[in-house]
Parts: structure tokens; sequence; C-alpha cells
């Protein structure tokens, strides 16, 4: 069985490998940075062998196992291990290529310590989950909701925009006017589906969120059209008399 | 202010709100409008077409507000308040337009710019 | 002595009606709060107006470069938004929590494809040499409709908080009204543009 | 390591605060006494108090100030501050007066009276009330946080443009000043969205609009004006905002800005917010006056309809602070004839007050005595106004002494005289203690002089041509002996402001006995004093405007007025169990702290913005998510009829995200 602490560590390892590659191919095969993210990467997996083997060092399960009959705390499903490991690959990477990436998952990093800090306090908090996820819920709602809906609106304008950024003039207007109605029509499809279950929907959100992120990146990798610039006075009053013609 | 001496009516959950496709109707009227407003746009902006687009302008935003906003349907109250908004903000702005600016004449920047020094830089 | 006094029965406090003109506290906010918006906006429309007419020292006039027909698209777009709002409402009302879910997430899906346009929108014009501190026209331009872009974002925020309260069951039907009050300003932020679609994008001298 | 440590279930048993309640988790804020009380509050009552608390200090430090510019000007070439500093007193006098002194003052007196005479229990948003006032109150600090810094905004409390762009303020000051406005506009556009809902929605069983006590009614149209008029000055302050820390254009005039829009929307909101001052203490003085003058407020109607012809015509008039712009002759014409319409209205009032006192049996207690000096003085103050409005004398009066005279006629004898009225007739409703009345007196007489020796020979000194504004005069240009008579008077003020707290702290011991003192007319007195948490133990049925009054006093068989032996009241044997108030809460002080934060960040580093962001967004969740009633305080029972309720979730965010969107740009 992976224990907790295991998967965080292979995560550290999965993501130090692959933040190796990038940063190898990112900076043109500069030796040293790969080499000390491939060693973290190593290191990280024996580490979590160990923490595998081991059990997490923890007495009571490898000991008793009559001692289970102690009702098991509810654990929430930790996805915070992989995500910490993410978030300091992420920072990793943007220290050998670019600012904003190391404040990303510096941003990241923190947030995993908080919440796994809160977690870990609420599940032990008293002995009633219930109470618990109350308790959790209370401190941890008002920075979660508008934190992740802020996320999710900065993720769709960043992407789309880079969409519309990439795309030909008159490509940018038919993307604009096609994603809108494709969220309609999808919308509607399923408003009408009173059968479809809610997996459908979070399949469709999901779904568009991957498309929308796939398209962000390949527009922010071909880059802006070439757009013209006006600058001079003389210019601006050429078109002028052009726009006694054309708006 | 917006409120008259008089009190409201208490108003009753009975009052019928369109339906969802009444909904799409006053959507699709809008749709329309705003393709006349486009196509109106293209053209040499005259006193007729600028009048034009200003009373569509007028009738989408009554619209959505009428309809959308259940202006139709709420209370009188709501109605004052946002009217009592719009006409206040719209005498005032119109004011300043037509009295210190003359707006709806010709410029009234008398000095030409390039006459005006460029601003020193400043450093903070 | 209080003990003699006999209160005549209150008559509406039986049937739920809380205030003295039964209208919601809340949606009454939301109104007065709407009203006061349209002094603000008002008054960055005029701004733009009376810059507008002055000429421009440096750069382009904001008239020269506009892409009328994206932005056309992008007045659609947040006018079907308000469309999707209102369902969403019906829904709520209806006690169709699924549809208004639906409809939710589709009018911040709509309203967030109209912030990424005016990104767009406003990385091209800066391409095209119109910065903000350009000249007089470019601040009040970019202010005003970026003005616009943050209520839009705010509300885009508001809807999906709505949508995370839907999800986890917090968001009852007696609570419909505050899909309402959301949906009030939302639809005040479209009809917002619907004036600046006309008077600053459509009109130009 | 042991992630996953075991612990034995606890029993669960009803009420056992340790279990529910574990260690380093929040606690809902519970305790009625000590700070922790006050700082979570979202009582109506201890808002006001708050406010007035707060803007008391804030008064004697705008004093301050004033005695810092007439110690300047006591002599000429007076040497007491320098050019720059003296600016800077200026200024701050000013915009504290206005923003940090009468407004939170009004502010007081709403929140504290405005539920209690509507009879209801709370305002319609409690925590919302409390949210302004943190907001109000953090604004306020973050102003004269640029002082400890150095930075502090010496343009004059109108900042006109373009001496408030980079160019010619380089320093921060103005721009603590555009934030800290920004700030405290925020408290108040959320406070008067609060009372407007409040007056009309919260009123009880009976109380129609006609019967609203008239300073409901004055607050409510001043709510109004605030509404309409803060979003204006927001706009301006947000284009000044834009000029100074992103370059914008809006008052650069050598890229062909216009500074006259900057004064265009000062004084659109400038001028109604003129109304925003002095209604309320209008109000007040139309509660004072009727009760010591043992007469019903004459003309009832006529008050509340000039106060609201007051409340739009004030829309109508802004110009005329522009006269000597270059305006135009139709606009200065136009402005003309309205600014002398709208004395119409105020001429009104005062003959309504006259009235009031004709043939009353009248009491010169001390509120009574700043009352009628409201009356009076600020007649001096509005005539001086009405020869503004003429245009050609305008333009010799304008930015001299004149001007000062007469605003100072109208702010310090109109508001500030009726403020103290208030506080002389409310302070035992308020506090259960009475001010001294013989104090008093000496302190009404101090100010009295000391006001019309102050800003009486300031008219003679504006029409022999002084300067406002200006750090000193030469010798022999004829205005020594004014000067010193005027400064004279100023400290002549302070000694009175020392008295006036002298008698705040004596007043400890003057407990009132009565919870009526006065013999008043409306039901704020009908309740204990001070009143309890929920104000009224029974909800008040209104059948009559004055409804205390007629409950106490019924028309005998000989067609006399005879007092009630017990008139019924609104205080039960046994305080009632079954009312619900909505509970503290430590939210809006986490939402308001975040604001000045933004506001250095936007100055110094937007790392500390992003920081205040992020307390005021999580301040905003954490309020609305939070339920208004806490379900773990222990309340039995159905909720009450006039049980206050909580914003919705949306109201909120919707209205504290836009406070966030105007601090956060």
């Amino acid at each position: 069985m992976t224990t907790t602490g295991g998967k965080l560590w292979f995560g550290v390892s999965t993501l130090a490998f692959f933040a190796a590659w990038a940063f190898a191919l990112g900076s043109d095969f500069e030796w040293f940075g790969a080499f000390v993210l491939g060693t973290i990467s190593a290191g990280a997996f024996l580490l979590g062998l160990v923490s595998v083997a081991t059990g997490d060092g923890d007495v009571a399960a490898t000991a008793d196992p009559a001692a289970a009959e102690v009702p098991a705390r509810r654990s929430l499903p930790a996805f915070w291990p992989p995500l910490a490991a993410f978030g300091a690959g992420l920072s990793l990477i943007g220290l050998a290529s670019h600012g904003a990436l190391l404040y990303a998952g510096l941003g990241v990093l923190a947030l995993v310590f908080l919440e796994w800090l809160v977690q870990g306090w609420a599940e032990r908090a008293t002995g009633d989950h219930e109470h618990n996820r109350k308790l959790r819920n209370q401190l941890m709602f008002p920075l979660e909701v508008p934190v992740v809906a802020a996320l999710g609106v900065a993720f769709i304008v960043l992407s789309f925009s880079r969409v519309l950024l990439a795309l030909p003039k008159n490509g940018s207007v038919i993307a604009a006017i096609g994603l809108a109605l494709v969220v309609l029509s999808l919308a509607t499809l399923i408003s009408f589906k009173p059968t479809a279950a809610s997996s459908v929907l979070t399949a469709v959100v999901v779904l568009g969120a991957v498309a929308l992120l796939a398209g962000g990146i390949v527009g922010l990798v071909h880059g802006e059209r070439h757009i013209e610039k006006h600058d001079a006075e003389h210019k601006s009053e050429h078109v002028a008399n052009a726009e006694e013609t054309h708006p | 202010m917006a409120i008259a001496a008089h009190e409201e009516t208490v108003h009753g959950s009975g009052h019928a709100h369109p339906s969802d496709l009444q909904y799409v109707y006053v959507a699709l009227f809008l749709g329309v409008v705003t393709g006349a407003e486009i196509v109106l746009g293209y053209r040499h902006p005259n006193a007729l077409i600028i009048g034009s687009l200003l009373t569509l302008m007028v009738i989408k935003f009554a619209t959505v507000a009428l309809w959308f906003m259940h202006l139709r349907f709420d209370s009188l109250l709501f109605r004052r308040f946002f009217l009592t908004g719009i006409l206040l903000a719209a005498g005032v702005y119109i004011a300043i337009m037509m009295t210190a600016f003359q707006f709806f004449g010709n410029d009234t920047t008398s000095v030409p710019l390039n006459k005006i020094p460029p601003p020193a830089r400043i450093t903070r | 002595m209080t003990d003699t006094i006999v209160h005549a029965p209150i008559p509406d406090q039986s049937e739920g009606h809380h205030t003295s003109t039964g209208l919601s506290n809340e949606k009454l906010a939301m109104w007065a709060f709407l009203g006061s918006e349209c002094l603000l906006f008002g008054g960055l429309i005029s701004v733009f107006l009376i810059y507008r007419n002055k000429p421009v020292g440096v750069g382009p006039k904001v008239s020269q470069i506009y892409d009328i027909p994206f932005t056309s698209v992008s007045s659609f777009v947040l006018l079907m938004s308000s469309l999707t709002m209102v369902l969403a409402l019906a829904g709520i009302q209806r006690g169709d929590h699924r549809r208004a879910r639906i409809w939710i997430l589709t009018t911040a899906a709509l309203g967030a494809t109209f912030v990424a346009g005016q990104v767009y929108e406003f990385t091209s014009f800066v391409r095209e040499g119109l910065g903000y501190t350009t000249n007089l026209q470019s601040s009040a331009f970019y202010t005003l409709t970026g003005f616009h872009g943050v209520h839009v974002t705010i509300g885009i925020i508001m809807l999906l908080s709505l949508y995370t309260l839907s999800l986890r069951g917090n968001l009852p039907t007696e609570k419909a009204e505050t899909v309402e009050i959301v949906g009030l300003y939302w639809h005040f932020v479209d009809v917002v543009w619907i004036l600046i679609f006309t008077v600053v994008y459509l009109i130009h001298p | 390591m042991a992630l996953t440590e075991e612990r034995p279930l606890l029993e669960l048993t009803a009420g056992d605060d340790e279990v529910r309640q574990p260690l380093g988790s929040f606690r809902r804020p519970t305790s009625t006494t000590g700070w922790r009380s006050w700082i979570t509050t979202v009582d109506h009552k201890r808002i006001g108090i708050l406010y007035g608390a707060t803007a008391l200090t804030f008064f004697a430090i705008g004093g301050l100030e004033a005695l810092l510019i007439r110690a300047q000007l006591a002599q000429p070439n007076g040497q007491v501050l320098s050019p720059e500093r003296y600016n800077q007193a200026f200024t701050m006098h000013g915009t504290t007066m206005v923003f940090l002194v009468i407004m939170p003052m009004l502010a007081a007196f709403a929140n504290y009276l405005i539920p209690l005479q509507i009879g209801a229990r709370d305002v319609a948003f409690p925590r919302l009330n409390a949210l302004s006032f943190w907001i109000f109150l953090f604004g306020g600090l973050f102003l004269y946080s640029g002082a400890v810094l150095d930075q502090i905004a010496d343009n004059g409390w109108f900042n006109y443009a373009p001496n408030s762009g980079v160019l010619y303020s380089p320093g921060h000051g103005i721009d603590f000043w555009t934030l800290g406005l920004q700030i405290a506009g925020i408290a108040s556009l959320l406070g008067a969205v609060n009372l407007i809902v409040t007056c009309i929605n919260m009123r009880a069983p009976g109380m129609t609009l006609m019967r609203m006590p008239i300073f409901t009614w004055m607050a409510l149209v001043a709510q109004f004006l605030l509404l309409f008029a803060i979003p204006v000055i927001t706009v301006a302050l947000f284009l000044l905002m834009f000029d100074r820390l992103f370059g914008g254009n809006f008052f650069v005039v050598q890229k062909g800005a216009d500074p006259l829009m900057w004064q265009h929307l000062f004084w659109i909101f400038g001028h109604p917010e003129v109304y925003i001052l002095v209604l309320p203490a209008f109000g007040i003085v139309s509660e004072v006056i009727p009760v010591f003058a043992r007469k019903p407020l004459f003309g009832y109607p006529f008050m509340v309809f000039s106060g609201i012809a007051i409340g739009f015509m004030g829309w109508g008039v802004w110009a005329h602070h522009m006269f000597a712009s270059g305006a135009g002759p139709v606009t200065v014409a136009a402005f003309s004839l309205s600014t002398m319409f709208i004395a119409v209205p105020t001429g009104v009032k005062i003959f309504n007050w006259i009235g009031t006192l004709w043939g009353g049996k009248l009491q010169f207690t001390t509120a009574m005595c700043f009352a009628i000096a409201l009356v009076s003085q600020f007649t001096i103050g509005g005539l001086s106004g009405v020869t503004h409005s003429i245009s050609p004398s305008d333009w010799q009066q304008t930015d001299t002494y004149y001007i000062v005279a007469h605003f100072h006629y109208v702010l310090f004898g109109g508001s500030v005289f009726g403020i103290f009225a208030g506080f002389y007739f409310w302070w035992p409703k308020v506090f259960g203690r009475c001010l001294d009345e013989k104090i008093g007196k000496i302190h009404f007489f101090t100010w009295l002089i000391g006001f019309n020796l102050t800003f009486g020979p300031m008219h003679v000194l504006g029409l022999q041509g002084q300067p406002r504004r200006t750090a000193t005069y030469a010798d022999g240009m004829g205005w020594n002996l004014m000067n010193l008579l005027s400064s004279i008077g100023a400290f002549t003020i302070g000694v009175g402001f020392l008295i006036f707290i002298f008698n705040v702290v004596k007043s400890r011991n003057n407990v009132v006995t009565d919870p009526d003192p006065w013999d008043a007319r409306t039901l704020e007195w009908a309740t204990s004093s001070p009143p309890p948490a929920h104000n009224f133990d029974i909800s008040p049925t209104v059948s009559s405007l004055d409804e205390w009054w007629h409950r106490k006093y019924e028309l005998g068989d000989d067609h006399k007025l005879h007092r009630r032996e017990h008139p019924e009241s609104f205080t039960a044997a046994t305080p009632p169990e079954n009312i619900h108030l909505p509970s503290p809460s430590y939210w809006p002080l986490i939402i308001a702290a975040g604001l000045p934060f933004i506001g250095w960040g936007l100055i110094y580093s937007y790392w500390l913005a992003g920081f205040g962001g992020l307390l005021t967004f999580v301040g905003i969740y954490g309020l609305v998510l939070e339920p208004s009633v806490d379900p773990d305080a222990g309340h039995h029972g159905h909720a009450d009829t006039h049980d206050t309720h909580e914003p919705e979730p949306a109201a909120v965010v919707a209205g504290a995200a836009e406070a966030e969107e105007d601090a956060d740009q």
C-alpha cells in the first residue's frame, strides 16, 4: 500500500524528473540545473520507497492489527502531497526560467501548506467527524471560495485571450462568437436532458477546461499576430481622412 | 426623494413571471436590436443615425431593466430608486457637458496642443 | 402595568413579511446601490465623452482603432449572459436546482468570454500604439471600459461562489433571492455595457 | 512520524464547549462587556457611540489644526508655521472637519436614533453597519497615517487640479488624501444604503412615513444625498488617483485636459455634501425645539417637504462654487437663479422653527440654547450665502475670508451647534447620565461668543480683500485688529471645548432617575435610558406623530391636557426571551483592516496591496458565509416579529465587493 508520506515523495520525484527535463530543454542543456533536479528526483524516489516500507513509521499500523478496533480517523482524500510536489517543481522551474512561475509555485506551496495544516488540525479537532468538517469549512471557506473563483476567472480569461491574440483579426471574431455559441448550446442541451447525470456536466466542464488550457498554451507558443502600430500625428490624420468613407 | 409620502403596497408572490420561452424571445429581440445598431453604426454618423442609435440604446436598456431585472413585475419603489439614479446622473452630467464644455458645439481648447510645452519629467 | 396592554395583532407578522413595505431588505439595498452606481458610471462615461472631443497630441484616436465587429460579438455575448442569468433565476425559483446550476455556470462562462475579449482588445490596442498614458482619450477609454470589466469580473466571482454554494447544498430554494440579487447586479453591468457600446463605440465623431 | 495519530472518540454532550470549540478554532465572539464586545459589536447603539467617540477625537485634532492656523494669522508676518506647514494645516483642518468629524458625528446620531425613533430592534443590516464604522475609522487612520511619514496633503480640502497632479504636488500627501477619502466614501455609501433600507423597511407597525420623527426624516434625506453624491466624488478621486499613480492624463493640462473637470465633479458632490452636513443637524434642532417649547413642531409636513426640496435642489446649484472660473454667462445666470431658489425651502424651515417657538413655554436648557443658536447663526450664514448667488458680488468675495466666514457660519453655526444641541439633549438617553446644565451653559456662552468673535470679523476681512489659503499677510493692510480678534475667538472656542470635555467627565456621577428627563415626544424616550440591546421589550405600535407624547397626555373633560398616571410604555416587567439579535462578529473589523493596506500598497508596494486585498476578500466571504445569528449562542424560542434579518450573501458580496473594488483600483 502506498502511504501518505510515500505519495509525497513519489510526487516530488516525478515532478522533479519532469522539471529536470523541462529545465534542460528550456536552458539549452545547461547541465548543472538539470543535474540538481535529477538528483532531487532520485533522492525523493528513494525516500518514497523507505516511507512505503516503514508504513510512514507508524507504530500502531505495523505493531498490532487488533488496535485497528479504534475507530479510524476519517481522512479526506489527501491530494496535498502531489500538489505540494507540483508547487515545488513549479518554483524550481521558475527559479531557472521565469519569475512568474516561481511566484506561482511558491503560491501553490503556501496554499498547500495552509490547507494541509488546517486539514491535519481539523481531522483530530474533536471526535465528531461531522463537526470536524464543519469547523474546517468554517475556517477555510472564506479563503477557498473567492480564491478558487478568482483563479477560475483568471484561467478562462488568460487562456482565451491568448487564443484571440494568436488568431488573425477575423478569426478572433469567429472564435469569440464560436465559443459563446458552443457554451450556450451545450448548456441548452444539458438543461433539456433531465436524465443526464451530473457527471456529464462535470465531464463537459473538465473537457472544456482542458481544451481551453490547450488552446491557451498553443496561443502562447504561437505568439501574438502582428498588429500594426498607429503612431504619429500625421498618420492619424491620414486615417482620419480614410474614415470619411469607412467608419 | 424616490419614496413618496404614501406607503407601498405589499407585493404578493402571486404575480406571474414570464416563462423561460418568453425570456428567450426577449433575448432574441435584444439580439435583433443589437444587429440593427451595428448596421446603423457603419453608416456615416448624422443627426438621424445618432438619434436612432440612441433610441435603440434606450429601448435595449429599458427591455433589460423591465424584463430581466423584473422591474415590470416588481414594486414601484425599486423602479423609483433606479430612475432617481439614472435621472440624476443624466441631469448633472449632461449639464456639465452642455454648460462647461460646450460638448455639443465646437471644441473649446483654444491653445493648440503642440504649443504647450511638454511636462517636465517627474521622478518620485 | 404592561400585562394589561393588549396590542392589536400585527397584520404583517403571519405571512413572513418582516418589513414595513413587504419588500425584502436585501433587494431594496441592492436597488439603492444600483441607483448609486448610475452616478458612478455616468461620471466615467461623461469624462470619456468630453475628452473624446478634444484633439489628441500623441498617438492614435481611440475611434481609429476600434474593432467594431469584435466588440459587437462581445456585446452579444454579454447580452446572452443576461438571458442565461434570468434562466438561472427562473430555475431556482421553480426549485430546479440542476438547471439553475447549469445556467449560473453558463453565465459565468459567457462573462469570462467577455472579459477575455476585453483583455484581447486592450492588448491589441496597446500594440497599435494606444497605451494607458498615451493621451487624454486613452486614459479615459481604458478607465471606463476597464472599470466595467472589473465589475463583470466581480460578477463572475459572485456567480462562481453561488455555484459552489449550490453544489454544497447551501443554496436552497428559499434563498432564491440571493440569486436574484446577484442577477440584478449582473443585469446592471449588462445595461451599462449597452450604454457604452452605443455611446462609446458606435457613435463616434 | 506518525501522521495518523489516533484519538478516541470523545463523548459529545450538548453544550460541552470544551469539545465543540477545540483549541485553535475561532470562537464567535460572545462577550457583552469589555473591549472585545466593542470591537465585535453589531448593536446600532454601540456603533453610534463608537462613531461619536471617534468623531469627537478627530474634532479635537481638527480643532488643534484650526488653532495652528489662527496662531499663525494672529499677527502680520506670522512665524508659527512655514508656508508648507500652513498649507498642510488648512488642508487637513478642512478635510478632517468635513469627512472625519461632521459626517461621522451625524452618522452617530443617525445610527443611534433612527432605529429607536422608528421603533425597530436594529438597523436593517447590523453587521454591515459595523462594517461601515470600521471602514470609516480605518479610512481616517489611513488619511492621518501619511502624517507619520510626513506625507500630508497641502492643496485645500477641494484639492483643485492641476495643482493636485504629480507635477505640482510630487510628494505622496495627495495620494494619502485620495485613497483615504475613497475608503471613507465606502463607509458612507454602505451606511447610506443601510439607513435608507432601515427607514423604509424597519418601521414599527403604524409608523407611516409621515409619522416618522423629523430627525429620522432629515437623516433619511441626507442618506439619499450621500447615496447619490458619494459615487461622484469617487469618480473624481479615482481619476486623480489614476493620474498620480498610473500616469493617467485626466487632469494633466499639458496633455490637453481641462482642469474644470475636477471642479465640476468635486462640486457636484460638494454641494449635496453641504446639505448632508446640515440637514441632520436641522433634524436635531427640530426635535429639540418642540420639546423645550412645549409645543408640537410647527408645520411638520412643510418641514419634511422642504427638507426633500433642499435635497433635490442641492443637485442643481454646484456651479456657484465656480463663478470665478469663467463658466460663461448662461451657466452663471442659471446657477445664480437656482442658488437663490434654494434659499426658499431653507427659509421655510427657519420660519417653522420660529413658529414652533412662538407662544411656547420656553425652557432654556443648554440643548435649547444650542438649538436657538443654530436658528440664528445659521440664518446669518444663509444670508451671506445668498450674497454669493449674485455673481458680481461673488466675484469680489471668491477666495477671500468672506467665504471662510460664510461656510463657518453654516457649518459651525449650523451643523456643530446642532450636533451639540443633540449631545446635551440625548446624553441622558445614551448614557443614562445628564450633562451638567450649569457647566453646559458656560460651554454654550463661551462658544457663542468665541464663534462670533472668530468668524464675524472674517466677513470684514474678506470684504477688505484678505485672501484665503495664504500663510501670512503684510503689516499695514488694515487687517491686524480683525485677525487678532478672530484668533482670540478661536482660542475661546478651544477653551469651550475643554469645558465640554470636563462636563462629559463630570457627568459620570450624574445618573438620571427618570428615563425621560425632558418630557420628550418621540419613541426613543419610551424605553429605558440607556436602552436595552433589543431597544424595546414590547414592539411598539404607532398611531400618531409624536407617539410617546400622545401616550403620556390625554385631553381631559375640561379640555385641558392631563398627564396620564401610567403611560403605555414599551418596557416589560420581565425582559422578553424570544428576541433574536444578530451575533457579534470579527469579520467587519477584518474587512476594514485590509483596506489601509491596499492603500499603502498602491502607494509603496503592490505586495502590501495584495495582502490587504486578500484580507478584505477573505473578510467579505467570512462575513457572508457566517450565519448572522450564531447557532451556538444559545437563543431559544421562535424569532420575534422584529427580528432583524441579515443581508443575503449576495447583497453583502456585491456591496462589499464594490467597496473592495473602489479601493483596489
